[in-house]
């Protein structure tokens, strides 16, 4: 949580004691889930955490990791680099809306991974089809947050920019951008989760070389420690991914009135 | 730069030859001299053949059904030249397990259960339903079939979500240590023998270039052989490409717990063209099919 | 030389009605005049300006600038609006140099010449705020200041000193007029203050309660440069204010 | 872009196998529409998106906002968030399936699990950004911090909730369609794993098109109640 | 009796400075007065009414009502914002009936009784449009009314009458203040016009410029009830103005 202007933080707001907490209620439930159901293959933190260990010591996994990290980390470039001028375009003119707006909800709820075999056939069996799925996947949030984002802008914001002399375009990138940076941001962050969606599940069914592959070959092997200390990589991926970026977003929409406590 | 290069597709498990050449390149003299190999990890046989069909893969693995379903649906001609793993009196077969107190005896005690399988559509599932077809029950109205994969198939059976599910390595041994489960049938009881996995290579690139897909074939003999010979390396070089313990696979790998490996790789022709005739009769198959169409006499292991 | 001719804007509310704000506007305003608009809350002084802007479009007739008619918005006309409109993201002295960068000034000398701006607001304390986190009256002088640098040949300003204090107010009409004296731009302003109306402008426009016509058109014939203290006793100027201010009272019983 | 497509396809460019011509498909989609089992299998990955989406909206909502209740629910909240958020979920199906079992009750929790997120977050931040003079004006007036939250807090944010109830619908879409590829005996995912083990790309393409079909009506639903909610707002 | 001891507010900006708004304020409010606050633009008036609002926590000192410490909002204390905060998805009926209905009026009383101070502020013709359709004095009109609908005990004007055309100002001023001489609660009231002060106050706080401290309480000893009319002939009246103008413009220089 941000700070308020003049207002303290509480021992629990501090954001490392949060997140303990977080942990420890978690897995508190994880052992107790697990203890309870008594299957083979779920077990419990313990496991996992140890295993994690020699996850993180090994140079082949780590490898691994590092594949799906970069095609993850491509695949959402692309995707910021194209979603977020499509969707204010969007926002902002109605014609850019007709032709795009068909397209473009027509193939969102599409389930990208499960393409993923076909893709493979198209773009061959390279890195391309993998980064291209994470790329179809990210640019959803982001499209249609920016999209939204664009929509709502106060008027005279434009109008203001209008009567500077700032065309269309100038004003897409200095005006409507950062005035739906907020929103837009909403957008990039659940694209950090699309994206992570999208790597596993594309690499579940096409077994490309990666965490998700690793997960899912440990599993049809019985290694089910392994497989909960590869999502707990995926977890602490995740993680780190969407603290990062909350930094680039505090950074960034710093001049935002946050109102934070709400009522 | 001249090296001819072969694209292979593999999967897991049951292809030690191959994570031999992946893993250790350096034992066969030829790779990387008369040919290359790209490889492709893939999820199942059924995407393998359809790359193949595709032209992005030269070879690949397969099993009975994904190759006759490609070669009927999409027109793929392959060569069967290697056989990777198959079921022999003796060596391991695919069963279903129930629970050890299940009142469950014979088939017709399956009645109104509910029947794990692996993957519709796969070999071990369509002898699954020759086996309930054999014994007089009828595979849609009499069970209900649920997909569940091999991995969570024990503890499904357990938890009383399926009342016989199947059961293959390495699931196998970690439930013999645990106990609980009995087996109640398995698929040598349909067809003995048969095969479950097998190489094949297109017919177009191999008649092209014969002497390099021959040269694979030598390489995937001489890394059984090798393998054959120490089977700690089996369990080592596995451990490597999937990344479980060599001690999980030493338990079962290449011994009598596992899937019979023909030393010399030699495909059972035979035994494949039997499986088509058992499909197409039970109309799993549209067409009839020739093994003979899918065999190159001079290409097929074991190679000199 | 602004002409609006037959202006009509009628809007449309959420329940499907149609709403006339506006009704056969007609106005000749010659270039470099002050002119300020008077009439009750809610009779369409705001809509006047936003389509002479060029921010709204009308449901008949048109805003001619020396004969051109007005589609869009340009860095002709300088709006300054009610609500001040200021970019949330920038900082007080990246509002006020935005303009003039967008003009093509380089970064350095907008900066100096915004923060000479700001200096005349009295805001120059403040440069590195953000909009938010200034008081009411400072957003409005902000707002000003950026219009204002850009150096418009028509101002357009919605009761621009609305949310300032009486002595902020007494030092910026008095700026504006020196500015306004130099320059000879165009100026609407529009206000709902008498006294100012007649302080500052040539001719003065009254309209009617909603829908909004031309009730009056008023010259003002004072002196220029003006003082305010002189005016304050001048009889003319006395005149002027009762006359409107009558005008203004009236209308509403009517 | 069809006509383009389907001229390619026509032309003989691409071979059908690798991507049928789009009227093939329509003729195909037409064909299997007069089959009481391409009824079920859409039926029943129609009711798992309905009772999953549901919950995911009502829950993601509900826990959005009670979270700006005190500030210990909200500190706790939102290092939940951000630890749970970013983990696909469907790394955790195959326990889901032992838990909930191969029916629906696993696809449901899978979708619950993946689209609460997006509802909640725009929620979570939607409710953090209203502006906070609104609030001061209903607080004066007398409504309690907790009514505040209903009555203030939840019309503002609307129009951003819809927005993420968009993304948590695509991502539901999805989320049912790889659960029913993995695990299922029937449902559009289901379809299309079939028809791909048999290679029969053009069957393959048909449950695609249908879950698109799917997730472009319940876009057009969610936009149609965005329209209604800008027009009073 | 709302008594203000020692308060200060400091602010941090975003760039993490200490600024400070309020410096050492000491007010002791009667039950029952009419108290207006002038201040320069940025003074801290907003804050101040706030903070006596429950709405901003000072960061020294505390207000106390009746000898209650105010530490939250209630109903006992109705603010008019400077930025109206209308309740966009209500309509102006329904923002103006929200405090009754919040004070368990029922539905159909409430609406009446709001449907006449619509009356009052002349806006019952507007009662079916959204905030947004409305100009920003009709907003303004429809944030007071919402606030004097629910009677509260305490009101906090900020700067109310700011947007309104010089007409509607003076009938709404007359209009605020009958209901004041029936009702006798406590006002405190932002202005920054100095006539309007003088007009309405028991007493006129004046502050100083940023960060705001107390310059000056002066109480208005006029006759009530107060005429405007009358008032402008009134030599006491011209006093105070003359005064508290010069206060105001003289500080600037200090
Ligand atoms: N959120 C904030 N962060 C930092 N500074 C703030 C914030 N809010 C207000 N201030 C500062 O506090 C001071 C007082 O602001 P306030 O709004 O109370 O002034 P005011 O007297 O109401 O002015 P006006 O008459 O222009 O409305 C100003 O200097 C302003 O910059
Ligand atoms: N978007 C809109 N939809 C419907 N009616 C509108 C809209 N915008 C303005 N109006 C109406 O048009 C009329 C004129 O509004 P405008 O804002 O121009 O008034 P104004 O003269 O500027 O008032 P004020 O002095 O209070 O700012 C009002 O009656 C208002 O209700
Ligand atoms: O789009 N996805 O397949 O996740
Ligand atoms: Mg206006
Ligand atoms: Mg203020």
């Amino acid at each position: 949580m941000k700070q308020a202007a003049g207002r303290s933080l509480r021992w629990y707001e501090h954001p490392a004691v949060g997140i303990v907490l977080a942990i420890l209620f978690l897995g508190v439930l994880w052992s107790a889930a697990s203890r309870f159901l008594g299957f083979t293959s779920f077990p419990g933190p313990i496991a996992a955490v140890k295993e994690l260990r020699f996850l993180i010591t090994d140079p082949a996994a780590l490898w691994a990791i590092l594949q799906s990290v970069g095609r993850m980390f491509a695949g959402y470039v692309w995707a910021l680099l194209v979603a977020i001028p499509l969707g204010l375009a969007m926002g902002r003119s109605r014609i850019i809306y007709q032709i795009f707006y068909p397209l473009v909800s027509l193939a969102y709820p599409m389930p990208k991974a499960a393409l993923m075999p076909i893709l493979m056939l198209w773009f061959g069996l390279g890195s391309f089809s993998k980064i291209f799925v994470i790329a179809m996947g990210v640019s959803l949030p982001v499209l249609y947050h920016s999209y939204q984002g664009a929509c709502r802008v106060e008027r005279k914001l434009v109008w203001v920019a209008q009567a500077m002399g700032m065309g269309p375009v100038a004003r897409l990138f200095k005006v409507i951008l950062p005035a739906a940076l907020p929103e837009i941001m909403i957008g990039c962050r659940v694209g950090v989760v699309m994206a992570l969606i999208v790597m596993v599940s594309s690499e579940m069914i096409a077994r490309q070389e990666g965490v998700g592959n690793l997960l899912f070959t440990s599993m049809d092997m019985a290694q089910y420690a392994t497989v909960y200390a590869a999502i707990l990589v995926l977890a602490i991926l995740g993680f780190v991914l969407d603290a990062l970026f909350e930094r680039v977003r505090r950074y960034l929409t710093r001049w935002a009135d946050s109102n934070e406590g709400g009522a | 730069a001249d090296v001819p290069e072969l694209r292979v597709g593999w999967t897991i498990p049951a292809e030690e030859s191959k994570y031999l050449m992946m893993k250790r390149p350096e034992l066969f003299p030829d790779l990387g001299k008369k040919y290359t190999i790209k490889w492709t990890q893939f999820q199942g046989t059924s995407p393998m053949v359809q790359a193949m069909r595709a032209d992005v893969l030269d070879c690949a693995t397969m099993a009975p059904m994904s190759m006759a379903q490609g070669y009927i649906e999409s027109g793929l001609k392959p060569y069967i030249v290697a056989q990777h793993a198959a079921e022999e009196p003796g060596s391991f077969s695919v069963y279903w397990a129930v629970k050890e107190d299940s009142p469950i005896k014979s088939a017709q005690d399956l009645k109104g259960k509910v029947i794990g399988t692996n993957a519709y559509g796969s070999g071990v599932y369509y002898h699954m339903l020759l086996w309930l077809k054999e014994n007089g029950l009828d595979p849609e109205k009499d069970v209900k079939i649920v997909e569940t994969g091999f991995p969570p198939s024990a503890d499904a059976i357990r938890s009383g979500r399926v009342d016989a599910g199947p059961m293959v390595p390495p699931f196998t041994v970690l439930n013999e240590e645990k106990g609980g489960l009995r087996p109640l049938f398995k698929l040598l009881d349909v067809q003995n023998p048969n095969v479950q996995i097998f190489e094949g290579c297109s017919q177009a690139y191999t008649d092209a270039n014969p002497e390099v897909v021959k040269a694979y074939v030598k390489d995937l003999q001489n890394a059984m052989a090798k393998l054959k010979e120490n089977p700690a390396l089996a369990a080592e070089v596995t451990s490597e490409i999937t990344r479980a313990p060599a001690a999980v696979f030493s338990k079962y790998l290449l011994t009598p717990k596992d899937f019979h490996r023909e030393p010399n790789m030699k495909p059972n022709i035979d035994a494949i063209q039997e499986t088509f005739d058992l499909y197409h009769e039970a109309g799993f198959l549209k067409e009839s099919l020739d093994i003979k169409e899918f065999v190159r006499d001079d290409i097929i292991a074991p190679v000199k | 030389m602004i002409s609006i001719e037959h202006l009509n804007k009628t809007f449309k509310t959420a329940r499907g009605k149609a709403h006339p704000a506006l009704v056969d506007i007609d106005l000749q305003i010659p270039a470099g005049q002050f002119v300020s608009i008077l009439g009750p809350s809610g009779c369409g002084k705001s809509t006047l300006l936003y389509i002479v802007g060029g921010f709204e479009q009308p449901t008949e007739g048109a805003v001619k600038v020396d004969g051109k008619r007005i589609v869009q918005p340009g860095p002709d006309r300088g709006p300054v609006f009610q609500e001040y409109a200021l970019f949330p993201w920038k900082t007080v002295l990246g509002n006020v140099a935005y303009g003039l960068r967008e003009q093509g000034v380089p970064k350095a000398q907008a900066q100096a010449r915004a923060l000479s701006w700001l200096e005349k607001v009295n805001l120059d304390k403040y440069a590195g705020f953000y909009p938010r986190e200034l008081s009411g009256g400072m957003r409005q002088r902000a707002a000003i200041a950026r219009t204002l640098a850009y150096e418009p040949a028509i101002l357009l300003m919605d009761e621009p000193f609305g949310a300032l204090d009486a002595h902020t107010r007494l030092v910026l009409q008095a700026e504006l007029l020196s500015l306004w004296e130099q320059l000879r731009n165009t100026v609407l302003f529009v206000t709902h203050a008498v006294d100012e109306a007649v302080y500052l402008s040539d001719r003065v426009v009254v309209l009617t309660g909603s829908p909004g016509s031309v009730r009056e058109v008023i010259d003002i014939d004072l002196p220029r440069p003006r003082v305010r203290a002189e005016l304050l006793l001048n009889r003319d100027y006395q005149n002027y204010i009762v006359h409107l201010e009558n005008l203004l009272t009236e209308k509403e019983q009517v | 872009m069809l006509v383009v497509w389907e001229v390619v396809c026509r032309a003989g460019l691409i071979e059908p196998q690798l991507l049928p011509a789009p009227s093939d498909i329509v003729v195909r989609l037409l064909e299997q529409a007069a089959s009481a089992e391409f009824w079920g299998n859409f039926g029943i990955t129609l009711y798992r998106l309905a009772i999953g989406l549901s919950l995911a909206v009502v829950l993601g909502v509900v826990l959005g906002l009670a979270a700006q209740l005190s500030r210990f629910s909200a500190a706790l909240l939102d290092a939940l968030v951000r630890l749970l958020a970013p983990i696909p979920k469907i790394a955790l199906y195959p326990a889901l399936i032992l838990i909930f079992g191969f029916e629906n009750a696993s696809k449901v929790a899978l979708i619950v699990a993946d689209a609460l997120f997006p509802v909640l977050m725009a929620t979570w931040s939607a409710a953090r950004a209203v502006d906070r003079k609104l609030i001061w004006s209903a607080r004066a007036a007398g409504t309690s911090n907790l009514a505040c939250l209903w009555k203030v807090t939840l019309p503002s944010i609307v129009p951003t909730v819809l927005a993420g109830v968009r993304v948590a619908g695509v991502i539901a879409c999805v989320v049912v369609f790889l659960a029913e590829m993995i695990a299922s005996t029937d449902g559009l995912g289901h379809m299309l794993t079939v028809a791909a083990r048999a290679y029969r790309t053009l069957d393959m393409f048909v449950p695609l098109v249908w879950i698109c079909i799917v997730g472009l009506a319940l876009n057009w639903l969610i936009g149609t109640l965005q329209r209604v909610v800008d027009r009073s707002g």
